[in-house]
């Protein structure tokens, strides 16, 4: 509608057009927040949350052959693997894996440097604890993922 | 009804050139936890009641040092880093540092990566406009915009998450092209936000662009002459709310954005208000781009062929791309080790808020507020 | 007991004028519950308004859908420390909320809800209203400068230049609407009940008198209010993104809850004033189109209608909620609020109380209405600058105040005038 | 970076990279592991003599046990890899700055002669080396005359080893003829340069982060102090010989009462 500026300004056509806006998105069928606890929000399938230690599933021991590709791989050098060879099946295995959560940023280079993908970045987003040592993932945590802390008191 | 006149005039403003603190005057911190400050930036202001003298911008509070880290990591492992300095356009700065390093080694990204590229770089375009709009129009006083703009950038960055796997610092692309292929369902997701956007985009304007309080609130303040725009190095769409018709992605085009017909849109007279035109009409020209690229993407490899570790020749390459904020430099010193021997970054933000001292002078306080927001600057590019 | 309360249901005059003390005291009583009841609601109704309006939920947690949380806050406020600053001036600080609280509270004395239901009936009524109104400024200037700290004084100057500058305004519009009282009967009056019986005699609300000129004042009134009142796009004061956090930033606790109640308390007074001026105080709508007496016995079941209307929202949204058991105690809270609701509606359909109950139920909705309007313009609105914000106040609503003035007198004179004229012509 | 002030630097361009690596395999795996930084690849620990002097200018992390000692073991196992592996086909050389002439750099060299030390292009971008003396004249004759109007960045580049330790660069940028070119020069440690900003405001707070982040002082700066760095820092972090977990101790004890971290 052409009514010139003036008319506009006299009539609060403007204002009112702002109000129109704000008025139509209150039903509530608009608003989009989720309730967290109860309403959990869609990850996808390539979303890079906690780290996981695969295993072979039928052989059950882990698939990591200790070739260090990702603890060099890694900007914040947080990962630490120690591993012996077996004498017997010529093979190393290994001792101790320690991945530092508290300073990881999630940037996927460790898991793009492995070899045998035993390390990969999953889905799961809910990682607060509620110590800084409890961040220093071992072999244990890393493979069956950490269970909820529980606040006490 | 708006006279394009220097609305300040009237506040017969005579600073005074003896620096002499007399009576009148007030020296008032505004920062560094200051809420439309946009982040840790302290800003010193001398008043002489309302008006405001002169002001001095105190920062470094969220130096990090990534220049210092870029010179003990592997090309490679620096990629992510990059992402944490314009937090809110992450994307941008990774295509930046990887045409750069791509530069440096000679290679050319497959075009199948450039479109992707192109794709995503213009999603994190609007994105950071969108969050720009909502903390502006806040500074400001008007609630709801914020709200709107956040419920649309959630949909770019689902996109980003079902791309790359991150929302925010996405790390989403690799030295030499893209290492993650588009997922089935990329080019209509991306048409689905086009089409999902543009009427919202129009909503935005119905709320603010013809509101007699933002005019009144926008036009005529912070006023940037152009010959000050290019003496201050300011980029980006402030320089060109100044009249200076001037985008990197024209002028030197990089990746494929030769290929996509989009127009670079200008404001008349600087002030705050045409900066605001000019990014909304910015959002609508990424748009278009988005539509173009994702309906000619080509088929074909999206990885060049780059050495599994990255040793570039001895030399040094400045590169630099059109960032959300104005124009995004690497300066990368190679030796010829896989570390970079030096990586030097030209941000926007830190460049653009030189120009806060000239334009604030003889605004009110109030003003300040809206010409930082109007200025769009992110601290973590401002202290690297 | 009995017949002194049928007694007094029947008498035509306000407790105030009658001079029974007795009633007058349980009148100030109600009226004191019934405004923190609405400011509480009031509180709920902001956030969650605000809330959808801004595509969000707003308080869900404390209570069914948040209902609790005005009391959660309250609670809060009461038990929160109360610091005074450090060489405050003690007794101004202490003061300064009870002065201001208790202008906003004394402005309800003359608010007429009823025809016969008002404290009392001042014959100077609106004027005792503006004059108690402005001493609110005398509050605020004195929590500023008692506060030790220049924030709170340049947002407490800040505030009080506006309000006495839309004062003027306001003044001017209210002028133009008692001069249409004088219209029928010759003489004009000021007292609340006076202007409201005016419109009922003349049979339109004052909003329609003398088509444009009725709107433009009650325009001006409407934007002077907010200013007023320091709301939405004149929100100047408090402005949190600004370098001043307005008067009351040094108190805290049960202090800074007294200066939230007066805001409340306020924007109900003033807007109590806009409705008794030109939207027919306690009228039903439409008193002359639809007049008649089945129009009347349809519009009295408006109220009983309007509180099942909103037990029905409350019951469904308990069917709605999840079946979980953390949800079981909201899905009873919220199913015994909403028949608690449906009962009171029920008690509304009674006859004798449907009478009684019309006048307060249209004035309190006008009042509601009025309410949502502040909400809707905190949601829309961005903020006026501190100079434009004067400008608006002294070169736009003044100018078109005192143009409404004068063409409302003209307009009101002009059969007069035209006798004059034509008699002296003959 | 043009092929002569790079000799003189720490790699002695007679070794090259090209010598297999395999004879040289004996070459104390340790010493090179145990200073050289953490995050090297398998070419760094097989270090040939060219690399190893280059190794010592890579800063020590060495307190950082952990990944040495995954280093340690890299290099372990890789030293047992079959002896006979395929030279490797020596690598193509990569593009070298060619020296660059057109009418802008012979009017230069006309008017500044010795001035202008080397003008050459890289990778298709532009640059001179100039000599300290004659760059202020240089850059506001860009300025005025061949009207780069745009000063993109002042940064700069630290060489300890060479005696002109420092590398500053002026980008610039002209809007008129949408060209870039880099201006360079080298100055000693504790040398003044002559501040831009009279040239282009722009180099107020660029110069100001390379005094911060450097120690090169520019003489008539309206007010060089640190820009990043709080006032009282002492030492210049983006110096080669500056550690990277190094924190100014006593700054952080008197400011912020704490034991630095480090």
């Amino acid at each position: 509608m052409s009514l010139t500026p003036l008319l506009r300004k006299i009539f609060l056509v403007d204002l009112i057009k702002g109000l129109k806006v704000t008025f139509h998105y209150q039903s509530p069928s608009e608003a989009i927040t989720e309730q967290y606890p109860l309403e959990r929000p869609i990850v996808y399938e390539r979303f890079r949350g906690q780290p996981r230690l695969n295993s072979n599933p039928d052989s059950g021991e882990s698939l990591c052959i200790v070739c260090n590709l990702c603890a060099l791989a890694c900007p914040e050098q947080l990962i630490v693997v120690k591993g012996e060879r077996n004498p017997a099946t010529k093979r190393k295995e290994v001792v101790s894996w320690t991945y530092d959560l508290s300073r990881c940023m999630f940037c996927g280079l460790c898991a793009e440097a492995c070899s045998t993908d035993a390390l990969e970045l999953t889905q799961d987003y809910e990682m607060a604890l509620y110590s800084r040592e409890g961040m220093i993932l071992d072999q244990a945590a890393l493979e069956c993922g950490q269970e909820p802390v529980r606040y006490a008191k | 009804m708006t006279d394009t006149k220097d609305r300040t005039a009237y506040l017969d403003l005579d600073t005074k050139d003896e620096t002499f603190l007399d009576a009148t005057e007030l020296v008032i911190n505004m920062g560094p936890q200051h809420p439309s400050t946009h982040g840790v930036l302290r800003v010193i202001l001398k008043l002489d009641g309302e008006k405001v003298l002169g002001t001095e911008c105190v920062i470094g509070y969220l130096h990090r040092g990534v220049e210092k880290i870029g010179e003990n990591r592997t090309y490679a492992m620096f990629n992510p880093y990059v992402d944490r300095m314009d937090y809110v356009a992450s994307v941008s700065n990774g295509l930046g540092y990887c045409e750069t390093v791509e530069k440096l080694l000679n290679v050319e990204a497959p075009p199948r990566a450039q479109y992707l590229r192109v794709i995503l770089t213009e999603l994190c375009r609007i994105a950071s406009h969108q969050v720009w709009l909502g903390t502006h129009a806040l500074d400001i006083g008007a609630l709801t915009p914020l709200f709107y703009c956040f419920r649309d950038r959630e949909e770019i960055l689902k996109i980003f998450e079902k791309y790359c796997g991150a929302r925010l610092t996405t790390h989403a692309f690799r030295i030499g092209g893209c290492l993650y292929e588009a997922y089935d369902g990329f080019e209509q997701d991306c048409k689905k936000f086009c089409d999902f956007f543009l009427p919202k985009l129009d909503e935005y304007e119905e709320l603010l662009t013809t509101n007699r309080i933002w005019v009144e609130r926008t036009k005529g303040v912070g006023i940037l002459k152009p010959e000050d725009c290019i003496a201050l190095g300011v980029t980006g769409p402030v320089l060109r709310a100044s009249g200076v018709k001037w985008d990197l992605r024209k002028r030197q085009p990089y990746e494929s954005y030769k290929d996509f017909d989009f127009d670079v849109p200008t404001g008349q007279n600087g002030d705050t208000y045409d900066r605001y035109l000019v990014r909304i009409e910015e959002m609508r020209q990424a748009v278009r781009i988005i539509r173009q690229a994702s309906d000619r993407l080509p088929q074909g490899p999206i990885m060049a062929k780059v050495p599994k570790v990255i040793k570039p020749a001895v030399g040094e390459v400045y590169h630099s791309i059109e960032a959300p904020k104005g124009e995004l430099g690497y300066f990368i010193v190679s030796d010829g080790s896989t570390q970079p021997y030096r990586v030097r970054v030209r941000p926007p933000s830190f460049v653009n808020l030189q120009a806060l001292d000239k334009m604030v002078r003889g605004l009110l306080v109030a003003d300040v507020v809206a010409v930082i927001g109007t200025l769009d600057i992110v601290l973590g590019e401002v202290d690297r | 007991m009995l017949e002194a309360i049928k007694g007094y249901l029947s008498t035509n005059t306000t407790p105030g004028e009658a001079g029974s003390m007795f009633w007058a005291t349980i009148y100030i009583l109600i009226i004191t519950i019934g405004i923190s009841l609405a400011v509480i609601c009031m509180n709920w109704l902001e956030r969650k308004i605000l809330a959808h309006m801004q595509i969000r939920l707003g308080p869900m947690r404390v209570g069914p859908h948040g209902l609790l949380q005005p009391f959660a806050d309250a609670l809060k406020l009461l038990i929160k420390e109360d610091i005074i600053p450090h060489d405050a001036d003690k007794l101004v600080f202490w003061s300064a909320p009870v002065v201001v609280t208790m202008t906003s509270f004394t402005t309800f004395l003359v608010v007429p809800f009823g025809r016969t239901h008002a404290v009392t009936d001042l014959n100077i009524g609106i004027l005792f209203m503006l004059g108690v109104s402005s001493l609110g400024v005398l509050g605020i200037i004195m929590a500023g400068w008692s506060s030790n700290s220049h924030y709170p004084l340049m947002g407490s100057l800040r505030s009080s230049a506006q309000m006495v500058s839309y004062e003027i305004a306001m003044g001017l519009a209210i002028v133009s609407a008692v001069l249409m009282t004088s219209l029928q009967t010759g003489t004009g009056t000021l007292s609340m009940i006076g202007i409201v019986d005016a419109q009922n005699a003349q049979q339109t609300w004052f909003i329609f008198k003398f088509f444009p000129l009725g709107l433009i004042a009650f325009g001006v009134f409407a934007i002077a209010m907010i200013a007023e009142t320091n709301r939405a796009p004149f929100d100047l004061p408090e402005a949190e993104s600004e370098l001043v956090a307005g008067f009351h930033t040094e108190y805290s606790g049960f202090r800074w809850s007294l200066f939230f109640l007066a805001e409340y308390a306020a924007m109900l007074a003033v807007s109590s004033i806009a409705v008794t001026l030109w939207l027919g105080g306690w009228m039903r709508p439409f008193p002359n189109w639809l007049s008649g007496s089945a129009w009347n016995l349809a519009f009295s079941f408006v109220p009983a209608l309007s509180l099942f209307v909103l037990a029905g929202m409350c019951l469904l949204g308990a069917l709605r909620m999840p079946r979980i058991p953390q949800m079981r105690i909201q899905t009873v809270g919220l199913a015994t609020f909403g028949s608690l609701l449906g009962f009171v509606g029920l008690v509304l359909l009674l006859p004798g109380v449907r009478e009684r109950i019309q006048d307060i139920f249209w004035f309190v909705a006008k009042v509601a209405f009025f309410m949502y309007l502040y909400i809707w313009y905190r949601g829309t609105f961005p903020r006026y600058r501190f100079d434009q914000l004067m400008k608006v106040g002294w070169k736009v609503l003044l100018p078109t105040g005192l143009g409404v003035l004068i063409a409302t007198a003209i307009w009101g004179l002009l059969p007069q005038l035209s006798t004059a004229i034509l008699g002296v012509s003959q | 970076m043009p092929e002569e002030t790079k000799g003189s630097n720490s790699v002695s361009p007679s070794a090259g990279g090209d010598t297999p690596p395999v004879e040289k395999a004996v070459v104390p795996a340790e010493a090179s592991a145990s200073q050289s930084s953490a995050p090297l690849t398998k070419a760094e620990t097989l270090a040939t003599p060219a690399e190893e002097a280059k190794t010592d200018r890579a800063p020590a992390t060495a307190e950082k046990p952990a990944p040495v000692a995954a280093a340690k073991a890299v290099a372990a196992k890789l030293g047992a890899p079959p002896a006979a592996k395929p030279s490797v086909p020596p690598k193509p050389e990569g593009p070298k700055p060619e020296p660059w002439e057109s009418e802008l750099v012979t009017r230069l060299r006309r008017q500044y002669g010795s001035g202008i030390k080397e003008a050459s292009t890289y990778l298709g971008q532009r640059y001179f080396v100039v000599d300290s003396s004659v760059l202020y004249e240089i850059l506001l004759r860009m300025r005025d005359d061949e009207l780069f109007d745009y000063c993109v960045d002042i940064t700069a580049v630290h060489y300890p080893k060479r005696d002109a330790q420092f590398d500053i660069v002026y980008v610039l940028y002209s809007f008129h003829n949408n060209e870039r070119i880099r201006v360079k020069t080298q100055i000693k440690d504790g040398e003044h340069l002559r501040t831009v900003v009279g040239i282009w405001e722009t180099a107020n707070w660029l110069e100001r982060e390379v005094y911060d982040m450097f120690g090169v002082t520019f003489d008539g700066h309206p007010d060089l102090k640190r820009i990043l760095l709080p006032d009282g820092w002492k030492g210049y972090p983006l110096r080669k010989d500056y550690p990277i977990l190094q924190q100014d101790k006593e700054w952080v004890q008197i400011n912020l009462g704490i034991e630095s971290g480090q």
